[in-house]
């Protein structure tokens, strides 16, 4: 898919939780197609102290209104300001970038566990992968109720369950220590996740040893974006690697976790 | 219709814009946002015999209105160069110039023989100042001494252009540019990145793998620029100026004070379409002030 | 209650926090925005024998996240800081630092002994690196042998704390501070400006009257960093450093990297109330992380 | 008057002509004195160009709302960014700065020229002289009807003149053609005048030329604006003084024009 460089309209900026915010854009022409785990890289203009773009996973997509949407989690300068932007605004974008998860065959069972910010991408896949609801579960993990991202409109995806490290909501603790993960881990064909690195850790680690298929999406800094800088590197089976071209998705078996 | 077209010894560039090295992977990668054959040229990653896999993660570090890089010259090697690369860019209607790099003298003499033997190469950029290596790069271009033995050496093998890139990391840029000059470069190209560091005041560590790292950008233009005139007042080849470019303003800026050509390297990361935006807008900056030839801006400041 | 106070020698300041030169006039100009009581230190402006009336208009120029300046140390010289200045700010409960320059070594001796003989002032910064004048200033600051006549001639007639203030626009800080070292500094501070330079494309004219200024501000942070970083791996001396501290976290990498106190310039510009504010950050980053003192902050970067 | 640094409320932007803008400010407590000429200088955080604050003229003060007004004409980077400020916003000012204009004599009769921008504190010394509007008499010069900006409230305060380059509104030519200005100078007890350096050169050569009182307001370039970094000096008979702490206003007895 080619990659370009686009104003979009910014048509609404929903606060969901204390400090996560969904940023619906809008191209005013066709969008490109776009897969789960792809993201884009956001120019952040209103702020004195930004230089670099930063990049986020894309939450959905919109083709019949040319709009997506971003899940936007305050963690710094840039993440604070972007959150700051308003219906009207333009925003540039340079899209649609990195790999993608990989699609699971018609009656595959998975699993999607998304941790913090890394709900985004978990949660298009889950839409995208066009499965029986019956065969798609979904993870959630936050530190506590209040952390945790409500995107209703994903609700009849598949099975959802929760943790959160103070069992204010689902599960006390974490992903990993929820039953679905623990005693039912080999009872599925692929999992997904993406999160903290810590989480993603913990779970390709069990993955790992259950022999069960799983695909991580990592969140190296960035400088381009687009392959050209050299600064995402994660190191491979095959030498360092681009997360943002060959990754952001990676099968764990080509890590060298 | 004013000329854009300026030349580097008998080589012609349609436009003095080139990308820098290092911020546009061998051109391929941002041919997706921008028609290459609009650029003056592209100088590609920089190139070592042996594949290289470069500094570990992390790499890179934001600063004020700049970065900090420690990539250190991950590149699959010359080999791979011959075979996986200049099939696809030679015959691309711009100029492709390879960024030579080497831990030895014999290695960048040797590499510049390979290259040599590629037609459609029209130009090396000697890189003798990469901060980021542990071997060779900067070190040799913070002495005369060193510069001018490398330059000597790869002068001997090599009788296309040969451009010679330098450390901003001196006293005194001049005397190195001067030092060049006498061993026969074609032209020099400045500046390659600042020594930097970024601390982690959280984790009272070092940002980067390698605790110092390159800074470019906005950042260090007032700096690249004063560079660019001290050396244009000191020798008679031409100048390929850069540092922190990222518009046609800043472009101009750098041929007043005495470039032939720039390059555009980290403003490449905010948006790839800026170097072709820079070409169109040097065009429109000499059609508005009646100036007939991109040449004719060049070391025109008025003092 | 952590322990704020850092040491030079066998000056105390209360906290790590002091003004540059050139950026906070003579403490008083900034006492609406700040109780200049709560620094750990002043550094007056450069101060001269002779009254000085600094460069032709226009003597600055806005840089990305910095500025250029080409003062070139105007000032009403010693006497009328002896008359007018002194008295004001003797009884104040800070350090109190004169920042000292000359044209030739004879005139650094002089103003220095000048300002020995006022028992108020605690310690002299000995600006070897003002790159805004045409004499003297960073000619003695970017060579050894230079840096080294100067230092030694002021060390004669100073007993009291001798703060050597370092060029950034050497090939290798380190040998300079050494050499500073050696005729008996009692401490280093860096880094002065970078030189630099602004062109107007417009008017295709410099922006400064000198054509070339010197570059401050958050720009530079991360060379500043590195060569703080660097001196503190080569001399025993105390650092002052500094380079585009904008606040506590920027002032607290500076001191993991090295330096024992910290100067904020160019800052003051923006916000005049940042240095206090940075007094109090450090304060609470001590606190949140249970360090009893600022000292022992001091070069602990983990590698 | 104490200086501060402090963040004021915006409580409007009125957009004059095509241009100019007009922004209140409101602070949170009692506001200081300000008297005509001073400035105050504003921090610009909204873009990722500007590094150092703004110098602009008071064009109002309403002390009872704590309230004061700027009149920002766009010039480039700075100035455009802060025209797009919203009511609601806070904006960082450092103020009151600088050297105000001589308040004429209860008699005098004076001539305030201002032009471009540089007519922001001449209305706001024309209201606070409290003379005779008889007395008073506003010279005000643009390129063009369109580049005018019409403050309206103020047109009580004096005898108004309006000179324009093309003619487009009251005179045609520069204000130093205007009849009251050629042929009735000798009549005006001071002179007052802000706006482009040109301007100001040719006003205060005739009033040196008739002997009468002139006082100018000088837009050098600044980098602190309170008196530190020493970068906005203009030569005076005196030596190098700073336009920031010094002027921004002079009698032209003092310049070395
Ligand atoms: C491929 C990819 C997809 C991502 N998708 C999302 C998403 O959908 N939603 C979301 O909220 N975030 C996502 N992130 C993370 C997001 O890019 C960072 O949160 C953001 O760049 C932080 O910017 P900042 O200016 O707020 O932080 P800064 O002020 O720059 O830094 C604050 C802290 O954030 C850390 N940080 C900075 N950049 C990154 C980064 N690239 N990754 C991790 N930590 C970082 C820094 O180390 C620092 O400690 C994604 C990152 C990548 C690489
Ligand atoms: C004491 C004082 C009072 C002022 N009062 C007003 C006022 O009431 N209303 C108003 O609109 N403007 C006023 N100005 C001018 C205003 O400060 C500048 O227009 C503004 O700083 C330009 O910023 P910018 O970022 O838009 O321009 P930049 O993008 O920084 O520069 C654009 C152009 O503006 C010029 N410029 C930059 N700064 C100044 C400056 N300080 N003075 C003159 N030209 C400058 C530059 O040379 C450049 O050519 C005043 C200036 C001073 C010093
Ligand atoms: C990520 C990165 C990688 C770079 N790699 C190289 C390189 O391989 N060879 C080289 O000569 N310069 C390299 N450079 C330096 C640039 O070519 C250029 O000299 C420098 O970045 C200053 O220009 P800029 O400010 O426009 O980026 C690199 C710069 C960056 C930011
Ligand atoms: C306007 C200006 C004037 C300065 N004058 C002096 C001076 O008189 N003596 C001196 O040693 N340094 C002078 N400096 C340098 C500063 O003290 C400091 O070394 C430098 O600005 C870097 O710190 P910063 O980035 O925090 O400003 C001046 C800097 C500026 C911006
Ligand atoms: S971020 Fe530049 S190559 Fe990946
Ligand atoms: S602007 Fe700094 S002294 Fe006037």
């Amino acid at each position: 898919m080619k990659k370009t460089v686009e104003e979009l309209l910014l048509i609404k900026n929903t606060q969901l939780n204390h400090d996560n915010f969904r940023l619906d854009l809008k191209s005013s022409t066709k969008l490109p197609q776009i897969f789960p785990g792809q993201f884009v890289n956001v120019e952040i203009k209103k702020s004195t102290e930004i230089f670099l773009r930063r990049p986020f996973s894309v939450l959905d997509v919109d083709y019949e209104n040319n709009t997506f949407s971003l899940l936007v989690k305050i963690l710094g300068r840039g993440s604070n300001v972007l959150t700051t932007y308003q219906a009207g605004d333009k925003i540039s974008v340079i899209y649609p970038l990195g790999s993608s998860f990989s699609i699971p065959g018609k009656d595959e069972k998975v699993l999607l566990i998304g941790g913090g910010s890394g709900v985004a991408p978990m949660l298009f896949l889950a839409k995208i992968c066009g499965l029986d609801p019956q065969n798609v579960h979904v993870l959630l993990g936050a530190r506590s109720k209040q952390d945790h991202v409500d995107i209703t409109a994903y609700k009849h995806v598949g099975n959802f369950y929760h943790t959160t490290e103070d069992g204010s909501l689902g599960e006390k603790g974490f992903v990993t220590h929820h039953p679905v993960f623990k005693s039912e881990l080999t009872a599925f064909d692929r999992i997904y996740t993406c999160g903290p690195d810590l989480m993603m850790k913990a779970v390709a680690k069990e993955a790992a040893k259950n022999q069960v298929s799983c695909e991580v999406s990592l969140e190296n800094m960035m400088a381009c974006g687009f392959g050209v800088c050299l600064c995402c590197v994660e190191k491979t089976i095959e030498g360092n690697q681009c997360v943002c071209t060959d990754g952001p998705v990676f099968n764990i078996n080509k890590l060298t976790w | 219709m004013v000329d854009l077209s300026i030349r580097i010894k008998d080589l012609v560039f349609k436009n003095p814009v080139l990308t820098a090295s290092g911020t546009c992977g061998f051109g391929e990668e941002i041919a997706d946002f921008v028609d290459l054959s609009k650029l003056g040229g592209v100088v590609m990653k920089g190139t070592t015999l042996k594949p290289r896999q470069g500094n570990d993660y992390p790499r890179m570090a934001e600063t004020p209105s700049g970065m900090l890089n420690a990539v250190g010259l991950q590149n699959k090697g010359v080999d791979n160069f011959e075979k996986n690369i200049y099939p696809n860019i030679k015959d691309i209607d711009s100029q492709f110039i390879v960024n030579v790099n080497g831990s030895t003298i014999e290695e960048y003499v040797e590499l510049t023989e390979r290259i040599n033997a590629l037609d459609k190469i029209p130009a090396i950029e000697l890189n003798i100042s990469c901060p980021n290596v542990k071997e060779g790069g900067m070190a040799f271009g913070v002495s005369c001494p060193s510069a001018e033995a490398v330059v000597r050496a790869v002068r001997k093998v090599y009788d296309k252009p040969l451009i010679v890139k330098l450390s901003p990391n001196v006293t005194d840029i001049t005397e190195i540019a001067r030092a060049v000059e006498g061993q026969g470069a074609d032209a020099v190209s400045l500046v390659n990145t600042f020594l930097g560091m970024a601390v982690d005041a959280n984790s009272r560590k070092p940002v980067l793998s390698t605790i110092t790292g390159g800074l470019s950008g906005p950042a260090i233009k007032p700096i690249a620029l004063r560079m660019v005139w001290q050396v244009y007042n000191s020798v008679k080849i031409p100048i390929v100026g850069m540092g922190g470019i990222m518009n046609a303003t800043d472009a101009i800026e750098f041929m007043i004070a005495g470039a032939s050509a720039v390059q555009v390297g980290t403003a490449i990361f905010i948006d790839p379409t800026i170097p072709v935006q820079i070409v169109d807008g040097i065009n429109n900056y000499l059609e508005l002030n009646k100036i007939q030839n991109a040449s004719d801006l060049v070391g025109c400041l008025q003092i």
